[in-house]
């Protein structure tokens, strides 16, 4: 399908941006700049995740943070154990604790991936309501279990001594790390525009369309459904895992329920079942949270009614501004 | 003569005090076009609901190509070769006509845990799917989307969509409802012709006695759940019971 | 023993306070189906303006009578103004707008109050003990918390079973076209309920005033209990949410008490601490998983 | 005229049902609205009783316009519905459904229409006022959605396919209740595909065909031309 001329400048547009950003904000003296564009990307991805389920599955989770956190947590977890020289586990296996990104990374997507799994096999037997209450119940579960866990620092959240460690690239420095990151969002990009498009896309939007119909037309909906909430936990575990990095810091507010709340509404105010619109919804959270902030201590009350605005008069979210005309399904 | 394709023994469903479904027995022959009437309210969609599997039945058995299928779920019941139409039409309505078609290729061909090819490049999806829209008549309305076909055209599209999954039974909800004479003559040519290819068994739910007769090698006629007669047209026509119960006493006087 | 009966107690009187936020909750899901985050906010709201009221006069009933019709008309302005819009909307999108409600009216409180927490004295003559039975004594406050609770539960119970306004709240959940089509403003008593529901909830927060610290953001922890119960119970049951609540109340206090105790018994003291205290927490979303898995649409699912 | 539509046009979204429907109702009159399936007869039940808003066109009752009014306000004007498909409230009991929604007309003390009323009109809800709405046979929820809509002692009651799906000896006692409603002075307009009952009951009867009027005229008219049934009732 071709792009009308406006998404395309936009898209492009939007990447030179990105691409070009570290410099340019170091050029005008602001180096913070490039903290708060990484920490806008980390959400875009893991805005990207939630999409995939909510946009494009119509399964209303709201407890995704769950995967975020959980991401988060085993990054610091296996790097307190190594830099505290204590194996994680020492039966039947010796697991040591790392601080290799390469290790730590994956192992956060698959730790997630594991816990969308099972608490997918539970909550994908219900829907509607039920299903937004029993999602966040399981994070809410998660939640109070890492605040019973003392050995990792309780209700106060555990510190990193330092990023990960990931071969030549150097974390630490903060434009590396920001590229990273902006590479990641790409990619999930590209892979989801072709998941979308392919037959197991295709069986998902069938199902957010007409589940009741995809069932007789022979589709076991709850296998697919299952895979996609399986795969956007992992996504959103490497978000977590990311987001531990760029603080150097966990904690359980990171897995709370507001944080689900935010990341629910970073998708539908980029726009919901639409490629891009996670990025342009972290965007536009983010920096009005930082315009607002830096204007007013009081910057929720403004927040708020502009949410409940926007729930009321912006139906298809800021994406839908710029893509007008174009089907959603793009 | 051969095996019935389909057989409903005792199929019973009440939902509260309201039985829909008494103990209803049919079997249909293969190659028939067998249509099913009654007053609305008769417990045809309800039978229907139970032969599809998204209604469970209370009491009963359903037996397709001689194999008993009451327990098993709707996916399974239509990868054996059950496939319906709806009676309020119930598209993909922000995909167009021909990725409504290609889904139900889609889903007859085998498992969708493909993740990469793009789905509408692929030729095993989309040339059945065409030749299905094509069969129905909308070739010409492939890149519509289907919210923006006419309330005749959906309907068009319904079929095809029970055509491409190349079922064995074909269940027919009310296909010509809401219809005008127009479109309902349309309608009635299309299953015509696909009754004339002889490849399929078909089940049609119909209100309108001008379908039916059109149509039907034989018909069920259905009041308050239970079955009062079967037979060919001129059988049903002439059945003194069926034209007080349900062609109205109206027509006897 | 005497440590188990005052625990049973403990988890009676946070159930009934539960029961109360849960049942104008259920109320407004089961009729008009609308998701309400921003319920937890009349519940602080309630507390808010009790405090205010009770540390200028230094009156609890008071506080009370202030507490009541200022939540119900904050309730019934929000239906009104914004709330209304969203009946027919999908929950995600209610959801996403009664969340917005959350940061306002959060940040509206503290603007109002500060962002210290207030704390609300029990009143005098509620804060002797009583002895249940001989030996044990237990605060006549929460004494008094499941008696008011108990007896809201019975009114609630009238109403809805017993009168007019109750049969239509009860046809309103079924078919509000129909209840309109038969010459019943729907809309007022949509409004109504709201108003109900808010009241309801600020007298959970009153009573909650003097136990818990008065504190912006004290309404959302507990409204997720809340929800947790109504998904218990079966959206829109109130003698669901009853159920639900008690038995929320009693999880949930007993396993805090409990559990630690009990895993002491094969466990290393540290252990079993740990281990306890992050299974407690977990007891109330343990229960509710457990009852969706064994019956997907609560315990008592409504009626339709 | 108590009721008077002229020029109705209704449409679902996109797809247009109703091109200029034209329908009267006199004070004590019984009229009908004919025609087969999908032809527009409940989506003008539903445009007049303002549960769907007609996109132009009047409707006027007692000289009053009610086009565009909220359901409930037509409703306290004086029109009772029975809904097509019954829709009693499952969850009330019969007394409940009854008395839910019931209501007295301005300035009278007593009303027409009370719970004793209505259960020697339809002995059958008397005997079952305790059970539910989802527990009552279909002929009982129909007795139990026309007893629902005369407490609300309407000045025209409407009733959209009120016996069908229903057993003979049922549609004949529903019959019945309209034959002595009629004989009271109650207005009422049916939807039905029951001829033979209609010609008996109704004064004039009114045939729409997509969306329009194409034929109107009284009992003997209609009975009288087997043409008219067959081309445009089906029968």
């Amino acid at each position: 399908m071709a792009r009308p001329v406006v998404t395309r400048l936009v898209l492009w547009g939007a990447l030179v941006l990105l691409l070009a950003l570290p410099p340019l904000v170091q050029g005008l003296g602001a180096d913070f700049a490039v903290g708060v564009a990484t920490r806008v990307l980390i959400f875009a991805l893991v805005g990207v995740s939630l999409n995939l389920i909510l946009g494009y599955g119509g399964m209303v989770s709201f407890g995704h943070a769950a995967f975020f956190g959980a991401g988060a947590y085993v990054v610091a977890i296996l790097a307190q154990h190594d830099t505290q020289g204590e194996p994680l586990v020492t039966w039947p296996i010796v697991i040591d604790g790392t601080q290799s990104a390469l290790i730590a990374w994956p192992a956060a997507m698959v730790v997630s991936a594991l816990l969308a799994l099972v608490i997918g096999l539970i909550a994908l037997r219900t829907s509607g309501l039920y299903f937004i209450m029993i999602t966040l119940a399981f994070a809410q579960m998660l939640y109070f279990l890492f605040i019973s866990l003392r050995a990792y620092g309780g209700e106060d959240g555990l510190s990193l001594f330092a990023r990960s460690a990931a071969g030549p690239l150097d974390l630490a420095d903060d434009v590396h790390f920001y590229y990273l990151v902006l590479g990641f969002v790409l990619l999930a990009l590209w892979i989801k525009r072709r998941l979308v498009a392919s037959r197991f896309g295709r069986a998902l939007r069938g199902i957010r369309d007409n589940e009741r119909r995809m069932q007789a037309l022979g589709f076991p909906t709850f296998r697919y459904k299952l895979a996609a909430f399986v795969m956007a936990g992992a996504v959103a575990g490497l978000s977590g895992a990311l987001i531990a990095n760029q603080t150097e810091f966990v904690s359980p507010s990171f897995l709370d329920w507001q944080r689900s709340g935010e990341i629910l509404v970073i998708v539908i105010l980029g726009g919901m079942g639409r490629v891009y619109g996670p990025v342009a919804g972290a965007v536009a959270f983010l920096l009005l949270e930082e315009v607002l902030s830096a204007w007013t201590d009081h910057w929720m009350l403004v927040l708020g009614p502009i949410l409940v605005l926007v729930v009321l008069f912006a139906k298809g979210g800021i994406w839908s501004l710029i893509e007008r005309g174009e089907t959603t399904d793009g | 003569m051969a095996d019935p394709l389909l057989e409903i023994e005792g199929l019973s469903k009440a939902f509260g005090a309201v039985v829909a479904c008494d103990a209803v027995t049919l079997s249909l022959r293969e190659g028939e076009v067998h249509a099913m009437i009654g007053p609305n309210g008769a417990g045809k969609t309800t039978l229907l609901g139970q032969l599809t599997g998204e209604i469970r039945p209370d009491a009963g058995r359903i037996r397709f190509a001689g194999e008993d299928v009451t327990g098993l779920p709707e996916h399974a019941r239509a990868g054996r070769g059950l496939a319906r139409s709806f009676q309020v039409t119930s598209l993909f309505s922000r995909f167009t006509a021909l990725d409504n078609v290609a889904l139900a290729v889609q889903a007859q061909a085998g498992h969708s845990f493909r993740f990469w090819r793009p789905a509408a490049r692929e030729t095993a999806l989309v040339a059945p799917a065409r030749a299905a829209l094509a069969r129905v008549g909308l070739a010409e309305r492939a890149d519509v989307p289907a919210a923006a076909l006419a309330h005749g055209e959906q309907r068009q599209l319904e079929i095809a969509m029970a055509l491409a999954s190349g079922p064995r039974l074909l269940l027919l909800d009310e296909p010509t409802a809401g219809m005008g004479h127009e479109d309902s003559g349309r309608m009635i040519a299309l299953l015509s012709a696909l009754k004339a290819e002889g490849r399929m068994t078909i089940l049609l739910i119909e209100h309108d006695m001008d379908v039916v007769f059109a149509l039907a090698d034989r018909i069920t006629v259905l009041v308050y759940g239970q079955t009062i007669a079967t037979g060919v047209p001129e059988e049903i026509r002439a059945n003194s019971e069926v034209r007080r119960a349900y062609l109205g006493e109206e027509a006897a006087a | 023993m005497l440590l188990v009966l005052e625990q049973v107690l403990n988890g009676l009187q946070l159930g009934v306070m539960l029961f109360l936020l849960a049942a104008g909750l259920t109320l407004v899901l089961g009729i008009m189906n609308l998701v309400n985050l921003a319920h937890g906010s009349l519940y602080m709201i309630g507390a808010f303006v009790a405090a205010g009221v009770v540390r200028v006069t230094d009156s609890f009933l008071l506080g009370l009578l202030a507490a009541l019709p200022a939540a119900a008309l904050v309730g019934m302005a929000v239906e009104v103004v914004a709330l209304r819009r969203l009946y027919t909307r999908q929950h995600l999108d209610q959801v996403l707008a009664t969340f917005g409600l959350i940061l306002f009216f959060n940040e509206l409180v503290r603007i109002l109050w500060g962002p210290r927490a207030l704390f609300m004295d029990v009143p005098h003559w509620l804060s002797d003990t009583v002895e249940i039975v001989p030996g044990a004594p237990y605060p006549a406050f929460r004494l008094a918390i499941i008696v008011v609770g108990g007896a809201v539960a019975g009114f609630l119970y009238w109403l809805v079973r017993h009168t007019r306004l109750g049969m239509l709240i009860r046809a309103g959940a079924s078919n509000r076209e129909m209840v309109g089509a038969l010459g019943v403003d729907i809309k007022r008593l949509y409004t109504l309920v709201f108003g109900l529901g808010a009241m309801l909830a600020a007298l959970a927060g009153v009573m909650a005033g003097p136990i818990y610290a008065v504190e912006v953001g004290m309404g959302e922890p507990v409204l997720i209990v809340a929800f947790v119960v109504v998904v218990i119970g079966g959206i829109g049951s109130v003698r669901g949410s009853l159920v639900g609540a008690l038995l929320v109340g009693l999880v949930d206090t007993l396993g805090r008490a409990f559990l630690p105790t009990l895993f002491r018994a094969f466990l290393a003291p540290d252990t079993a601490d740990g281990l306890g205290a992050a299974l407690a927490s977990m007891a109330i979303y343990v229960l509710m998983a457990a009852v969706l898995a064994w019956r997907p649409r609560g315990l008592f699912p409504a009626h339709g | 005229m108590m009721l008077t539509v002229e020029g109705l046009e209704t449409c679902y979204g996109e797809s247009r049902i109703l091109f200029g429907m034209a329908l009267e109702v006199d004070a004590g009159e019984v009229v009908t609205l004919l025609g087969r399936n999908g032809m527009g007869k409940t989506t003008t039940v539903r445009s007049i009783m303002g549960l769907v808003r007609p996109r132009a066109g009047r409707i006027a009752f007692e000289g009053k316009e009610i086009a565009g009014l909220p359901s409930y306000k037509v409703a306290q004007a004086g029109l009772g519905l029975v809904p097509e498909g019954r829709q009693v409230f499952p969850n009330l009991t019969v007394r409940e459904n009854l008395l839910a929604t019931a209501r007295a007309p301005d300035g009278r003390r007593v009303p027409r229409w009370t719970l004793e009323a209505v259960t020697r009109l339809f002995p059958a809800l008397g005997e079952r006022r305790d059970a539910y709405g989802d527990q009552l046979s279909g002929g009982e929820q129909q007795m139990l959605a026309i007893g629902r809509a005369l407490m609300t002692n309407p000045k025209l009651l409407i009733l959209d396919e009120a016996t069908e799906g229903l057993a003979p000896l049922i549609r004949a006692e529903i019959w019945r209740v309209l034959e002595a409603l009629k004989a009271e002075g109650q207005a009422i307009l049916v939807i039905d595909k029951n001829l033979e009952a209609l010609t008996r009951i109704a004064d004039r009867h009114t045939i729409i065909e997509k969306g329009h009027v194409v034929w109107s005229g009284d009992s003997v008219a209609l009975a009288a031309d087997r043409d008219l049934q067959s081309r445009y009732l089906g029968v």
